[in-house]
């Protein structure tokens, strides 16, 4: 178990998120004043505060909480001392001190130093992501939730974590670059691939496939469903037994490839018309059933009460000291390894204990206080 | 000591297909990792129906996913090919595999059966839904996830229909987090001794990205309200129309000073100094009024003009650029490289889009073909002299 | 009642506390990662926290927390809107605006302009207090529990009073300005007059008096009491009845004021002697049975149990939502009109509440949270 | 219109004696109030022993506390004398008394009466422990509520004896609450249309002043520690002895730069440098030994050179200063003013260390013979004829 100090926004957050989910003693350094990400809605209870933030929340779950002012020198201080005793540092902003300093006051330390975009929507825009999402007649649209920091925050996660793997085999430090900028763009492998191979330029289609044809969210009588169906041989005479499509079923030349490519939009509209007399869980458990790959389209309402998320452990049932008992978001390592997080801590709720790791005394916690160095 | 990747020396046996795993494996490639691929002719790879297909079977995408592995053909439904992987497993480090739940145990590669052989192995599942759970064998596709897993409800906004990105996303999210627990399970193994089995679930790693808004479902008993291009911190904020055929530029007005500089850049300073528009509560208010006077003006400007504007005026802007844009610009990121491929000469190639400042990334090799690493595997991890390779060629395992 | 808001440091907190007792609405404007006042031990509960501060809990109780980044532009403007529905502003801190904007803002505004001492020791050394506090013999000694702050305070809420009812009589806002320094020299008005007048150089002599001979604090069984025994006619013979001391009683001509004073330091180390033998209870409760102006020596924690603050309601007990049922005090204002103050509010308790009343929506609410103004 | 003072025209009937009732009615004549106080031959005032004494009886405190007010002198034990006090209170705003428990209401004066006369009257009780509970009927003086009141013991540092402050204290404090509570009350009047009684504790006027601490201890169980000169915040920071007989500079090191700064002034810039005084947690642990260091310095030189050395680099320094020093400073601060005092010529009074930009403060006026202005009052305030004065004179009530 590696000591790991967050300092950082919202990517920076989602790799130590991963790193706590994964066992790791993680301790964010909080602003005394309440940083963005805890001042970011939406807010648990619908009350703006800086406990009540659902990314902090989430984000901050897992982890140790020392509020710092890392602008006083004894705010610096603590920071450096905290410094001696970590692994690892995981940064996107300014810090109290420069890097080589890092190097000298820790030689083995892992510095993980992340560039994180301010504006999100242009940096979607910029990445290339932005033309592969919305409408193709309407505005394009950046993913929702933040997402692409989250995204970023995995690879943040992986550098750091290869990272500390070397440090634990060779007790060499070192220091990780990762850009937002360079991350967002290695998401559009799948598009980059089909124009660097054959030109072909992929647009936004709504929440139609590009590459399958018979893919994408149709509306059904309580809301979306998904069916992917993917053209293996037989598959179309299969799906055709299902949907019973006279319409369809009148051209037997679309089981091939590039005839339903030529007319995908015409099948869709098609298996629209058909699906919308049905549940989504008719339509999803039926498809399942002749296996094809279909899923409802949730709400993070819906998902609350998803079976397989509860099955799986990934959304346990917290006693939160602020909300109660609540089913609460373990994270996908969290779950794979059958972790419970602890809820996200108050501001400053381990300065206390974390002081005392580091030598302060009582007092001194005391004095710190006083002084607004914590 | 001379620095070496920080996988080096791992030993990964790759039974993945489609892009999730692949993908996964070859971030595991690029730490250095020697990922050998378990291929049949008998199950080709399909990862997506590309517009180019080498001779050899290989399309675009495998080229560029499975670069810098090894292919060691084995039909794993002919006994012996299952002796032979079952050594494999034996010899190494990690199996990562992302067929449906229960496919490797009928293959007689489950995990109980591996962990015995080799209790230090790390075992990796990276199946849609996980190997467990109600849903355990559902299919699932990039489309579901994004629409299972809440991509599609939250992005957009209110009262639009669900939107996707056109897109794989949710195998590079998978495999992202597979990369990630793989190598946290590597380092633990140094500590414990043990191996591991992470029986990861694709949806659950695109639930992850959206959890904080499930979290706030879960207390607040409704889905919080989908913003679209809006912020909830700045305002105006959107994705406005320029000259030309869907062309766009994205603007983000993040304090009252930037607003002040739009306005002066749209010619229109009064606009500026208006009370009603003057802090960022009532730009939010006024939203839909801001947006029809900034589109009036991007719309007369070509979005390159709108950027260059906007951005010597120091305010957050920026064009849709299209995938060509990217791949084509003379300024082209980290992201991308070129990559030798004998196929097709060069190809470009997504990189490990970070640096560690003293363990390098492995050299980029190109593909295999399948089973072109065979032998050679064989007597690295295993030992096994060509007679014996012979007799398994003869008896049809290696195909 | 008037709106208040409450801008400033230990002297200022006492003052709005003051008016805050007396049944005005006080906002204090409290710093978001908070303020030195927040800061300050002792600590309730011994934790040191934002929310634990005696001296945050004691001088805000009664107040509303409106948490606000003045420095922002969308803080500032808030503090101004608040400024247009406000009768006073009493302030030590910097403002985030000129003066002559205040008044262009709110031209009937009462303004109190505090100037507090940074250097509490210093200040005191400067008043000349200092040279009338401490043992005659050893260093001497600042008041205890930052008092001379909050004396300072008392004249900060006269004169904020006084502005007040000029403008409630005539609706003439004004500017009442306040030195620390100057209101801690009048509390040298004794011994100014003393010196003024005859050239009486007072020093300070430990706990006992000045000007009365025999009056000061003395060891007894159980700690110290105090005897202040002011020499009227017939009183010495009195006390002789009651201390039956045969030295004393030796000399009758002690009756007289001249010789008390010539003789004191003989007179109280013989009472000192004749006191050690009693509890503060039975010396104090016999010499008030016999008209003499006793009392006990208390610690603050004698204090939380005299009997007198409990009936007359000083300390009333309080259902406090962090610390449980405690005897609170109410202060000298509070308790002469009945009145029962809130808790201390916790860091922007009432944004929500204060924010609606300036007109702002929910929706702003949370931006306002979003974007770090409050 | 013309400023005028805060509280022009308000009448105050002042029945106080000694100090923190005087103080009070003193603060509210300085905003203006015609302030009267009812005096008699039969009671003098008797504020403390002073060197000096006028040949009218007034003592030098007299002389200070009582400026800018008017005297009737009336027998309130004399039938005609009562009457005539019941009709100033009639006439009054407010009429402030600090006598024992019952007192007023012994002479037929007291709340309840005065009220039923004139409902809009502000009637404030100043005594030591309240009109109500079981101390009400304790006599206090200064002494006895810097005891009870906690000031001693929480003055010094731990282990010490109880401090004292060897000055008036507690009847500032008292008088200042007091007058507080009277401009409030006169305002709300103008709301509410009613008077009130403030039954004033200056026994609890004090304890507010410790009231953090007692709050703590109820909440603790045990008192804080007594800090005597230290800081919880700063460090170093004392009273430090200098050369001479009893003389002192009080020093605070509020930061690490001025620790430094500090060390250099002393000649022992090393000091400064070492790891175990950089911060102010390690200074506190060592502060014993600190105060040595400083102290070892600071008594080689007189205090005045201590302090401009330090102030000029830029720390905190203010020497002790007796009240001589305070008293005959040249640049003497708005504290005290000369007032015109027909006795002694003029004297030095202290102000009210305050102003308002509006409303100007009254002037000073010497302080009133005993029944100086009972003519004058009587008339003033209820218009009594000459004929009726002389009766009443006769009658012995205006002694």
């Amino acid at each position: 178990m590696a000591r790991i100090i967050d300092f950082g926004s919202l990517a920076v957050a989602y790799a130590t998120r991963l790193l706590a989910e994964s066992g790791h003693d993680v301790i964010r350094i909080d602003l005394s004043g309440g940083d963005a990400l805890r001042r970011m809605g939406p807010f648990l209870g619908d009350n703006p505060h800086l406990e009540h933030g659902a990314y902090h929340q989430f984000l901050n779950a897992g982890k140790r909480s020392l509020s710092l002012n890392v602008e006083s020198p004894a705010g610096r201080r603590i920071f450096t001392e905290l410094l001696q005793k970590s692994d690892a540092l995981v940064a996107s902003r300014p810090l109290p001190l420069a890097e080589e300093e890092l190097r000298n006051i820790r030689p083995q330390l892992v510095f993980t130093k992340v560039e994180e975009e301010e504006a999100e929507l242009c940096a979607y825009a910029r990445s290339g992501l932005l033309s592969l999402t919305g409408q193709p007649d309407g505005q394009p649209t950046v993913l929702g939730s933040h997402m692409i920091y989250l995204a970023t925050g995995i690879y943040v996660a992986v550098g750091t974590s290869a990272a500390l793997y070397v440090l634990n085999q060779t007790g060499q430090g070192q220091t990780v670059c990762v850009s937002m900028k360079d991350c967002l763009e290695t998401f559009i492998e799948q598009a980059m691939v089909e124009y660097a191979f054959s030109g072909t330029k992929t647009e936004r289609r709504g929440s139609r496939g590009t590459i399958t044809a018979i893919s994408g969210a149709l509306p059904c009588k309580d809301g979306h469903w998904v069916i992917s169906q993917i053209n293996r041989p037989g598959r179309w005479e299969k799906f055709m037994d299902w949907v019973q499509d006279p319409e369809l079923m009148a051209d037997p030349s679309l089981a091939l490839d590039e005839n339903q490519n030529k007319k995908k939009d015409f099948i869709m509209d098609r298996i629209f018309v058909w699906a919308r007399k049905f549940t989504k869980t008719d339509l999803v458990e039926e498809a399942q059933r002749r296996h094809f790959p279909a899923s409802p389209v949730s709400s993070p309402l819906d998902l609350v009460e998803d079976p397989q998320l509860i099955a799986r452990g990934f959304l346990k049932e917290m006693n939160h000291p602020k909300f109660g008992r609540i089913l609460f978001p373990q994270g996908a390592i969290a779950s794979v390894r059958g972790n419970s997080l602890s809820p996200a801590p108050t501001l400053g709720q381990h300065n206390r204990e974390i002081l005392a790791e580091l030598g302060y005394s009582e007092p001194d916690h005391r004095t710190l206080t006083e002084i607004g160095a914590i | 000591m001379n620095p070496t990747p920080p996988l080096n020396g791992i030993k990964v046996l790759d039974f993945t297909h489609v892009l999730a795993g692949p993908f996964c494996t070859r971030l595991l490639a690029d730490f250095g990792a020697d990922v050998v691929r378990v291929e049949s002719t008998r199950h080709p790879d399909y990862p997506w129906p590309s517009s180019y297909i080498h001779a050899d079977g290989r399309h675009a995408s495998y080229l560029n996913t499975n670069r810098s592995k090894r292919s060691v053909a084995i039909d794993l439904k002919h006994e012996a090919g299952r002796a032979i992987a079952l050594r494999l497993a034996t010899a190494a480090d990690l199996v990562v595999e992302n067929f449906s739940a229960g496919v490797m145990s009928r293959l007689g590669l489950g995990y109980e059966t591996l962990k015995a052989l080799n209790p230090r192995l790390i075992y990796v599942g990276m199946s849609g839904y996980g190997n467990t759970g109600p849903r355990r064998d559902w299919t699932s596709m990039n489309m579901n996830l994004q629409g299972y897993g809440g991509l599609m409800l939250t992005t957009g906004a209110e009262k639009d229909p669900p939107i996707a990105i056109s897109n794989s996303w949710n195998d590079y999210i998978g495999g992202l987090h597979a990369c990630f627990g793989i190598i946290e399970a590597l380092a633990q193994r140094e500590t414990t001794g043990s191996g591991a089995h992470l029986d990861l679930s694709q949806f659950e790693c695109s639930v992850s990205l959206i959890a904080p808004l499930v979290l706030s479902s879960a207390v607040n008993k409704s889905s919080p309200k989908r913003l679209g291009n809006r912020s909830a911190r700045y305002a105006p904020q959107g994705v406005y129309r320029c000259d030309g055929r869907d062309e766009w530029c994205a603007i983000s007005i993040q304090n009252d000073e930037q607003w002040r500089a739009l306005t002066a850049a749209m010619g229109n300073p009064e606009l500026g100094s208006e009370a009603r528009f003057a802090n960022v509560c009532e730009r939010m208010r006024h939203h839909d009024e801001i947006d029809r006077r900034i589109e009036a003006w991007t719309s007369q400007l070509p979005n390159t003009e709108v950027e260059k504007r906007l951005r010597s005026a120091g305010i957050p802007a920026e064009r849709m650029r299209r995938i060509q844009d990217i791949v084509d610009a003379p300024d082209r990121s980290k992201a991308f490289a070129r990559a030798e491929e004998p196929r097709v000469g060069s190809m470009l190639t997504t990189t490990l889009p970070l640096s560690l400042s003293f363990s390098p990334s492995a050299p980029f090799r190109p593909a295999p073909k399948l089973g072109e690493h065979t032998q050679e595997v064989l007597k690295d991890w295993l030992g096994i002299p060509d007679s014996e390779l012979v007799e398994l060629n003869e008896r049809g395992a290696l195909v």
